[in-house]
């Protein structure tokens, strides 16, 4: 009895509670415990699942993105572009890691340097980078041209799909960046005292300008994926990205007070939304229910963690 | 010995107030400098920038006759120079190892080496005689443990040149002895050690030479301090002479006012009770981590108590939350003033008249002109150094905060009973003795007073009574007539109340 | 059995509220299990189509977000073994031509502009102005093609019966609701205080109507005032309904039942007896006046 | 000379800045400043505006509500479907004021009671509450029947529309209750440092319970009088509200990390926001380039501020 109560409330708490969740879905879902299904789910994720590493690094550091979606969809255009452009895949991916990187940065610097605040930074370049998505494309979407572009989505490797690999792959490094390295640390430490960290000779201002830099590269990522697997860039992809990510994150147990932050926790974040949306559509719920749905389950999510960490005694 | 530290012509301002002007001293080779000053007066100012984190508007720093050209805190790192400031400056989501580090984490290409990190912060740790294990989250350290650490941080790094701003605000005596030895191995290393302190008796025990200052200007300079006397420290940092510090004054006791009775909490496991009676100034004594401040919190409703009642003048009062102790007449100055007392980006008016507003306010709409009486009366009493009521209260220096926190409830109407946690934590010798008379006058008032300190001198010269805790129990309590040095801190001392036949149980209220 | 999909790419619109409530007919009357998932982006498509294949449907029909998704969305349908249908708008290939493999049903957006431009006319003439002195609100969205292409038909209308093409004015909605046609319109309309008479056209209902009410809010009257929405869904039957007759004259109904009943019939039949639907089917808009929308929706079978 | 840099670099700098970024419009911008546009631009703002004033309180008190929008349209379609139903448009406002107040309220209580995080919990009742406004009509517009009600937006005095004088009352009593009311210190104290304000006797959960039930019953009105504009409950209006409202509050100097509000600097927010939309329309900018300006709009804004405040020497 007191060993599950450890279990429940400890550190891990979370992922025993989703574990538990997962385990009631599978056995009450018709259809979802398929090896298919599995796939689309993780799949469904993709791009959620990689903002989120880089969004996590962010909200630690007490920052804020908006950004992420815009730059998702313009670095997809970009890859898009370039690579119908010069008809080399390569040449795009470089074009979008350049336009998320630059974005990132610009983003970053402004933050950083000119001391702006981050909610009111990101929702100005969300805007600015929008808009040149669809300048560049005059509205519409593009579609590739080479067709070795789309195997970068449907290629396979072990029966799992690229996108998947690519997404574990992140899951992996970030987590160890956030745990195991200067960056990391350095990071959590800006969120929790920035002021204390500067005092400790922390240079904060680049740090911040870095995690941004990152975000955007990770961004041109998921842009480049995203677009392989809807086969065409498309300026209006992502819209309301930034909110998932960020409750995915927050979900997570990441704190917007900066300080706080879990890999394990955001991936179980990121698995939950997907899981919601993907139950929902089996079960065959209305559209309109399902707004109330989402609403409830994030609640639920939440208020879960939170008996649990109270019950840990863990302060605010 | 050659001057090894000099400041030389400094000045820095700040909207409003001119920190320093034109501030010139040196210290030389192995010397344990001493910087006292009224609140306000530009200490912290000169160690900040001698830390790097700011640069000073004129002037220069040389060590080594070497002028410091330095514009971060990385670089005065490098110089050999390292600072601990006023406020302490630790991430309490990381580990005390992690903070120690923080800046300058070992490790190869960016990636920490983990095992390194908690072993030699564990060596350390258990060389300089602190107690706390390094993969504690700071979070979870008291505030005395943290000061701890923070110091650990300045010997963990060789420095030439260490400066302490006032290290010892909240430490008690058994952790400032274990601070001192290790000022006493520095010294003997040849590092310059400058100390910030108010208490006056660290000074004269501590350090070779002495700097004060005085509105920003330099009042002395004493290259060697066996030449000087308190009281003439006292004149040059005040400006005007203070007999006695404490200045007690007897007071006739009335009747019970505060019971407590069996109270306990998370943190605080055994019952304890006691009561004070009007009039009476009680003093809670105890080393770091002995449950004061748990026990002051508990008292207030500020946290959930497990069980336990506290009744004022005969009325229970109900257990939850700080509103319903105030309006019981019960009010808590609480110890941490940077997290539960100063009210950021809010003026000093704002932050004095949190509380007591609802007495002066009308349906809930405001009387400014009230507000401000009240903030100007008390800037003039506690004697805040501030270009206005109007400033944030951030920007003051740590004193001057502390100062308008204990004004805010000083101003409180109708308070049956009052509990301090560290009254004068960073507050100047002047101010001190202003404190003490109004926490005479509220007494004679009839109000019940509950002082806990860490300061042992000034628990033995205002008090009527002391408590001594010790783990989370009263272990003795002493009537000022009996009051001893030896005995107090015989009590404090955990092994000692074990074994000796002190005793341990709840003290019945007298 | 049979477990068809139906994604629409704006769930909360009404138009797809009634597609699905007419395909719903048709599952009832044949006995199949109808899905229906909202997909707004190309993303969200996707995993639709992963959702649909798992659950073990035979075929879907969709409303994409976006034409030039069509060949991510024959190949996922393809990886799914799902059999694919359009409605409304037809997938493209990378080069803009149209998919033609797969079976449509829909209505160009141009056309339906081109009959949205051709009531105005009309209805211009009959009050006998003149062009030169009535300005045309186009209340754009050019974010989204399909608004760019509406918009546009009604416009090259306009301009081929002589409207002075300086009397139109850009008035960009920031989001498409009438909120922000309303804001947009108002401008346009103070900006352009000399003109006396308006035309109106948007990418739906709810854009014209903001337009209506900007006139009104500067004190236009309604004689002075032709606004022809498309859609024909409750906003445009709300004005219709109202006591007294508003600048709003009329609206373009397109039909979801066809769009709904027949594509989810052709799908059934498609499955179930191998009967496979025609590769293009046109519907066509209707216009509907306040004093005859009641017919046109009986016509079309809505009501 | 230095009267001048007074001006700009102190409290008022905003405003300040403000006005002359006024002048130049109106001097340049053809059509601008007549009446006409004048009128039509502070009507555009009614809803930001009047929904700004306690999202003020919100942000100041560290706290923050995404579920603005979603309850606009709820409360909205509430007036309108009860005065439907009962002939009577007081009904009718009464059940937007209690759906309104009923949305603030759970918001609170969730938020204060459950301490669960204001970011995910306003996420979550945005969601269900547009789910309910969607699953009430059917989401479908619903119609006024009495034309009586159009007469709220429509009716004038002085020569004003009513809905900008209800606007102005809001910014005057809210402008009021901020500063000289101890609900308003207390809100500020509460964004300054909850704990401290907590051990001052503060009541700190009951603070900001009101708060969001005020912000609710404040939305009920806004959603009103949009209802009455556009003579219909529409179950997708205001949708993305919340961040032009909150973008409005940050332009004005509220801050994020709270403690810090002031209603002119709301004001100028709101002004700036709706300025920058009308003066695009008036230079008739193409839509695409309106999303780059309307962004660099707002850097410029902030980063103006911005060197005011650190020419001032404020700290962070
Ligand atoms: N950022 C700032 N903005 C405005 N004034 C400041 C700022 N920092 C310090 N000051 C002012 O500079 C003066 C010197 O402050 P400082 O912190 O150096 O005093 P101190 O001698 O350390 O006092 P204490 O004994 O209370 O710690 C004070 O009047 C303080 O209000
Ligand atoms: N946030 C916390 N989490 C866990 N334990 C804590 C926390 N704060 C304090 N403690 C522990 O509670 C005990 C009592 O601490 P408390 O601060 O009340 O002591 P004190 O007598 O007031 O001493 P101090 O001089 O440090 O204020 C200590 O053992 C301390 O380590
Ligand atoms: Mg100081
Ligand atoms: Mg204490």
């Amino acid at each position: 009895m007191t060993s599950l109560k450890k279990l429940l409330l400890g550190e891990q708490g979370l992922v025993v509670i989703f574990a538990v969740a997962f385990a009631i879905v599978a056995l009450t879902v018709p259809n979802f415990l398929t090896e298919r299904n599995m796939l689309g789910l993780l799949q469904s994720v993709v791009t959620i699942g990689i903002v989120a590493c880089t969004m996590m690094f962010c909200l630690a550091s007490r920052d804020f993105d908006l950004s992420v979606g815009s730059t998702v969809a313009f670095s997809g255009m970009a890859a898009v572009m370039a690579s119908n452009a010069s008809g080399s895949i390569l040449v795009g991916l470089i074009a979008a890691l350049i336009c998320g990187g630059i974005v990132g940065l610009v983003n970053g610097v402004v933050i950083a340097h000119f001391r702006i605040n981050a909610l009111i930074t990101t929702l100005a370049t969300m805007q600015i980078v929008r808009g040149f998505a669809l300048i560049a494309s005059d509205g519409r979407a593009v579609g590739i041209n080479d067709p070795g572009f789309y195997q970068l989505a449907l290629s396979k490797f072990l029966g799992i799909p690229t996108p998947i690999w690519v997404m574990g792959v992140f899951f992996v490094v970030f987590g160890f960046v956030l745990n195991r390295t200067v960056f990391g640390k350095n990071t959590l430490a800006i969120g929790g005292n920035p002021e204390a960290s500067r005092l400790a000779g922390v240079n904060v201002s680049n740090m911040r300008i870095w995690i941004f830099a990152l975000q955007g590269l990770v961004c041109a990522v998921a842009g480049v994926l995203l677009a392989s697997r809807i086969t065409s860039g498309q300026p209006n992809a992502a819209t309301g990205l930034e909110l998932s990510v960020i409750s995915a994150c927050v979900l997570g147990g990441v704190s917007l007070a900066g300080g706080r932050a879990a890999m394990t926790g955001v991936i179980v974040g990121v698995l939950i939304m997907g899981i919601a949306e993907n139950v929902m559509n089996l079960l065959n719920i209305q559209a309109f229910y399902q707004y109330v749905v989402r609403g409830l389950i994030l609640l639920l999510a939440v208020l879960l963690d939170n008996l649990r960490s109270a019950a840990a005694g863990r302060r605010g | 010995m050659q001057d090894f530290l000099e400041f030389r012509s400094i000045s820095k301002g700040y909207p409003g107030v001119q920190a320093l002007s034109d501030v010139s001293f040196t210290v030389r080779k192995g010397a344990v400098h001493g910087l006292m000053g009224e609140n306000g007066a530009g200490k912290s100012t000169l160690i900040r920038l001698l830390s790097g984190d700011q640069a000073a508007d004129e002037g220069e720093i040389r060590i080594e006759g070497e002028a410091q050209g330095y514009r971060s805190v990385r670089d005065a790192f490098r110089a050999g120079v390292i600072v601990i400031h006023q406020e302490l400056q630790l991430v309490p989501e990381l580990t005390v190892a992690e903070n120690l580090w923080l800046g300058h984490f070992p490790g190869k290409g960016g990636v920490i080496d983990r095992r390194q990190l908690i072993r030699v912060v564990g060596e350390k740790l258990t060389e300089i005689g602190i107690d706390v294990d390094p993969s504690a989250k700071i979070a979870s350290l008291s505030i005395g443990e943290r000061q701890m650490v923070e110091i650990a941080k300045a010997v963990m790094l060789d420095a030439r040149v260490i400066a302490l701003d006032e290290p010892t605000s909240s430490l008690s005596s058994r952790e400032s002895e274990i601070l001192f030895a290790l000022i006493e191995r520095l010294r003997s290393n040849g590092t310059v050690i400058l100390y910030v302190s108010h208490r006056l008796d660290e000074i004269f025990r501590l350090c070779d030479s002495l700097t004060v200052l005085r509105d920003g200007k330099l009042a002395a300079h004493h290259p060697d301090i066996s030449k000087v006397t308190r009281d003439q420290i006292i004149a040059e940092m005040v400006g005007r002479e203070i007999a006695d510090i404490w200045g007690w004054r007897g007071r006739d006791l009335g009747p019970e006012r505060l019971r407590v009775e069996a109270i306990a909490g998370p943190k605080l496991k055994t019952p304890l009770s006691f009561s004070v009676r009007r009039g009476e100034i009680l003093g809670f004594f105890g080393l770091i981590g002995a449950g004061r401040s748990e026990m002051a919190r508990l008292v207030y409703g500020a946290d959930t108590r497990y069980q336990g009642t506290v009744v004022i003048d005969g009325a229970k009062v109900p257990a939850d939350s700080p509103p319903q102790s105030i309006r019981a007449g019960m009010v808590l100055c609480p110890e941490d003033r940077k997290f539960d007392g100063i009210v950021q980006g809010r003026s000093i008016e704002e932050n004095m008249a949190i509380s007591s507003r609802r007495h002066f306010s009308l349906f809930g709409v405001l009387d400014l002109k009230k507000e401000a009486e009240l903030a100007d009366r008390f800037i003039a009493k506690l004697r805040i150094r501030t270009p206005s009521r109007k400033q944030d209260i951030i920007n003051l220096s740590g004193g001057n905060q502390q100062k308008v926190i204990l004004g805010r409830w000083l101003s409180e109407q109708g308070v049956k009973v009052l509990v301090i946690d560290e009254p004068t934590r960073g507050i100047d010798v002047g101010a001190k003795s202003e404190i003490y008379e109004i926490l005479y006058d509220l007494a004679a008032e009839g109000m019940a007073i509950v002082v806990i300190s860490s300061e042992l001198p000034e628990v033995m010269g205002i008090t009527d009574r002391i408590l001594v805790m010790c783990q989370g129990r009263i272990a003795a309590e002493i009537a000022r007539a009996d009051f001893d040095e030896r005995r107090i801190l015989a009590a404090a001392l955990p092994d000692v109340a074990n074994a000796s036949e002190l005793p341990t149980e709840q003290v019945q209220p007298s | 059995d049979v477990k068809i999909g139906f994604i629409v790419k704006q769930p909360e619109e009404p138009w797809f509220q009634d597609e699905w409530k007419f395909a719903d007919v048709a599952a009832k009357e044949k006995g199949f299990t109808l899905v229906k998932i909202g997909a707004e982006d190309g993303e969200k498509v996707q995993s639709a189509i992963d959702n649909l294949g798992a659950q073990g449907a035979q075929g879907f029909i969709v409303c994409t977000p976006d034409v030039k998704l069509g060949p991510g969305i024959v190949a996922k349908a393809a990886a799914n073994e799902l059999k694919l249908m359009t409605v409304d708008d037809r997938l493209v290939n990378a080069d803009g031509s149209p998919i033609e493999d797969v079976p449509h049903m829909g209505i160009s957006a141009t056309k339906i502009g081109e009959a949205v431009g051709q009531a105005i006319v009309d209805e211009v003439k009959k009050r006998g102005w003149d062009m030169k002195d009535v300005g045309a609100i186009r209340v754009s969205y050019d974010q989204l093609p399909t608004a760019v292409d509406r918009v546009e038909g009604a416009l090259s209308v306009l301009k081929a019966n002589g409207f002075p093409e300086a009397n139109i004015f850009d008035a960009p909605q920031a989001k498409t609701d009438t909120e922000a046609a309303l804001n947009a319109s108002t401008i346009v309309l103070n900006k352009n205080a000399g003109i006396k008479k308006w035309v109106a056209i948007g990418l739906n209902d709810e854009a014209v109507l903001g337009a209506v009410r900007a006139t009104e809010t500067v004190g236009i009257p309604a004689d002075n005032m032709i606004g022809v929405g498309i859609g024909g869904a409750d906003s445009a039957i709300n004005e219709f309904k109202k006591p007294t007759a508003t600048g709003f004259f009329g609206t373009v109904i397109i039909s979801p039942k066809r769009h709904g009943y027949e594509t989810a019939l052709n799908m059934y039949e498609w499955i179930a007896n191998g009967k496979e639907p025609e590769k293009l089917t046109l519907t066509a808009g209707q216009l509907a006046l306040r004093d005859n929308y009641e017919t046109v929706r009986k016509d079309l079978g809505i009501e």
